[in-house]
């Protein structure tokens, strides 16, 4: 079994991994982070696709893959910081509408 | 012998993961979390992909962790917080502690 | 020279999977930032190694940011968690 | 999906029969991953043979600066979204409260001389990275993302920078990043009559140009985007 076989089927179950959490939790932290974990699952594919060894050995990686991924950690970090701005937003306003003079 | 420090790198992997997804301490779970980025930094680094361990070193160390836990921080019910006015001991809905299994 | 690196990797990797224990195990949530940090730490050294093993130079740039910005993470617990008793 | 409103936990039910789904479809996708493994279809000859013309001689900065340029540019313009969104969400936070209370931030002395030790370190390392990205490993997002931990650990210490973003100096730092990728499709446009077809001579020096505007662009977007996380208001 090829290293990037190895890496490729960890990433898929990084994925299934994920998907499952973030479909049956019921906590908003625990969501974001396990869509991250998807996120990264899919990464781990492109990367281990990418990882290739030539005839005599010498390591060839696609270059292609690796800046798509990169563009795409920075975008996942992005979401991920709005996704908690906005999940604190709403615990702070129903809890405030709890609370509240009403 | 490679192939055994992929193995390990994989099962140490799928094992943070899968505990970082369901412990039920949401703390614990941060910081499996951020633990999780490291390993997955080291394995772009064995997968031969350095620009991508070095942006994901950065941002798994510098920025997510930081980010995590000052959510963390607002999404506490029980602690009182002087710079917000509310003060809740009851769950809420997108509270941090209400997993159920 | 090349497999007593490789076994050194391996050995460092074993700890670092050891430390799972006091993340999971620990009473306070410094013990388990801390057990994190120790994560951190392990993992420059492991680079490291792969550096050498791999003959692979931009792996040494990794280790470097890893380690600058170690720090943030603990600075950030103290200041989100440290004035709690637990 | 029924699991997807907040409050209600998936029957156990529900959670088996998700599980067993999940299941094949992974074992479906591991299947045709060992079908594929050995007829890969690979973009490796042709970045290396485009490489002498791109102007750098590391292929992921090709491929993210010059190749595929267009990408790099909506990644920029999805940064910036996030960044002013999260930063209206910030503010909408902290403006109803009317005065903020004065806090007595108790920064311990150790955490000054820290920041005061680590931060030219910081800027360092992200001006070694932005440099060494032409080459080696390294490059814009790297930099960016060790420049915005140098802002979050100076937030930490009080320092913080001024990250309100209806400044008109961060507004100007936020859109300069994609303002310098659309300045220069254009100014290709008229030089060469394709957007990112740069001169072979002139290509380097301008990667460079385009991504110490991109570096600074993407440290505030994230560090204002952090910002709005942060308990306590943009400001401490």
């Amino acid at each position: 079994m090829s290293t990037s076989l190895l890496f490729s089927l960890c990433g898929i179950a990084l994925f299934l991994l994920g998907l499952y959490v973030a479909l049956t939790t019921s906590a908003m932290l625990r969501r974001i982070l396990a869509i991250n974990i998807m996120g990264n699952g899919v990464f781990m594919l492109f990367i281990a696709s990418a990882y290739q060894r030539g005839e005599d050995g010498v390591l060839i990686t696609d270059p292609v893959p690796h800046a798509l991924v990169l563009t795409g950690i920075v975008v996942a970090v992005s979401a991920t910081a709005l996704a908690l701005t906005l999940v604190c937003r709403l615990h702070e306003l129903s809890s405030a509408s709890h609370e509240g003079p009403e | 012998m490679m192939h055994l420090f992929d193995l390990l790198l994989i099962l140490g992997l799928l094992s943070f993961a899968t505990l970082s997804l369901t412990v039920r301490d949401v703390f614990t779970s941060i910081v499996l979390f951020i633990s999780t980025g490291l390993i997955i930094a080291l394995t772009w680094a064995r997968l031969g992909a350095p620009d991508i361990a070095i942006a994901e070193a950065a941002i798994g160390a510098g920025l997510t962790g930081a980010l995590l836990l000052a959510a963390w921080r607002r999404l506490q019910p029980a602690v009182t917080d002087q710079r917000t006015h509310c003060r809740n001991g009851s769950s809420s809905p997108t509270g941090a502690d209400d997993e159920r299994h | 020279m090349t497999a007593y690196l490789i076994g050194l990797v391996v050995l460092l990797l074993c700890t670092l999977l050891l430390g799972l224990v006091r993340v999971f195990s620990g009473p306070s949530r410094a013990d388990r930032m801390l057990a994190s940090q120790l994560f951190g730490t392990t993992g420059v050294a492991i680079i490291v190694l792969l550096a050498l093993i791999t003959d692979m130079n931009g792996l040494h740039d990794v280790a470097l940011v890893m380690a600058v910005l170690a720090p943030i993470t603990s600075v950030a617990f103290v200041h989100m968690a440290g004035d709690e008793q637990r | 999906m029924n699991a997807t409103d907040a409050n209600s936990a998936v029957p156990p039910l529900g959670r088996s029969l998700l599980a067993i789904a999940l299941v094949g479809i992974g074992l479906v996708l591991g299947w045709a991953l060992w079908h594929q493994a050995n007829a890969q279809a690979s973009l490796t000859a042709t970045v290396m043979t485009e490489l002498p013309n791109s102007g750098v001689t590391n292929p992921v900065t090709a491929v993210l600066l010059n190749f595929r340029a267009f990408d790099t540019m909506l990644e920029l313009a999805v940064l910036l979204l996030v960044a002013v969104t999260a930063g209206m969400l910030g503010e909408r936070r902290t403006a109803p409260a009317g005065e903020r209370p004065a806090e007595t931030v108790s920064v311990s002395p150790l955490l000054l001389s820290l920041t005061r030790d680590l931060t030219p370190v910081m800027i360092l390392v992200s001006a070694y990275l932005l440099w060494v990205g032409a080459k080696e490993p390294g490059g814009a997002f790297q930099a960016g993302a060790v420049l915005a931990s140098a802002g979050v650990l100076a937030h930490f210490s009080g320092r913080s920078w001024r990250s309100d973003h209806r400044d008109t100096s961060i507004r100007m730092l936020l859109v300069l990043g994609t303002g310098a990728f659309l300045i220069s499709a254009l100014a290709m446009l008229g030089v060469t009559g394709t957007y990112f077809d740069y001169p072979v001579a002139w290509a380097g020096i301008w990667i460079l140009a385009i991504e110490t505007a991109a570096t600074l662009s993407i440290a505030v977007m994230l560090y204002v985007t952090f910002c709005a996380v942060m308990p306590g208001g943009d400001r401490p």
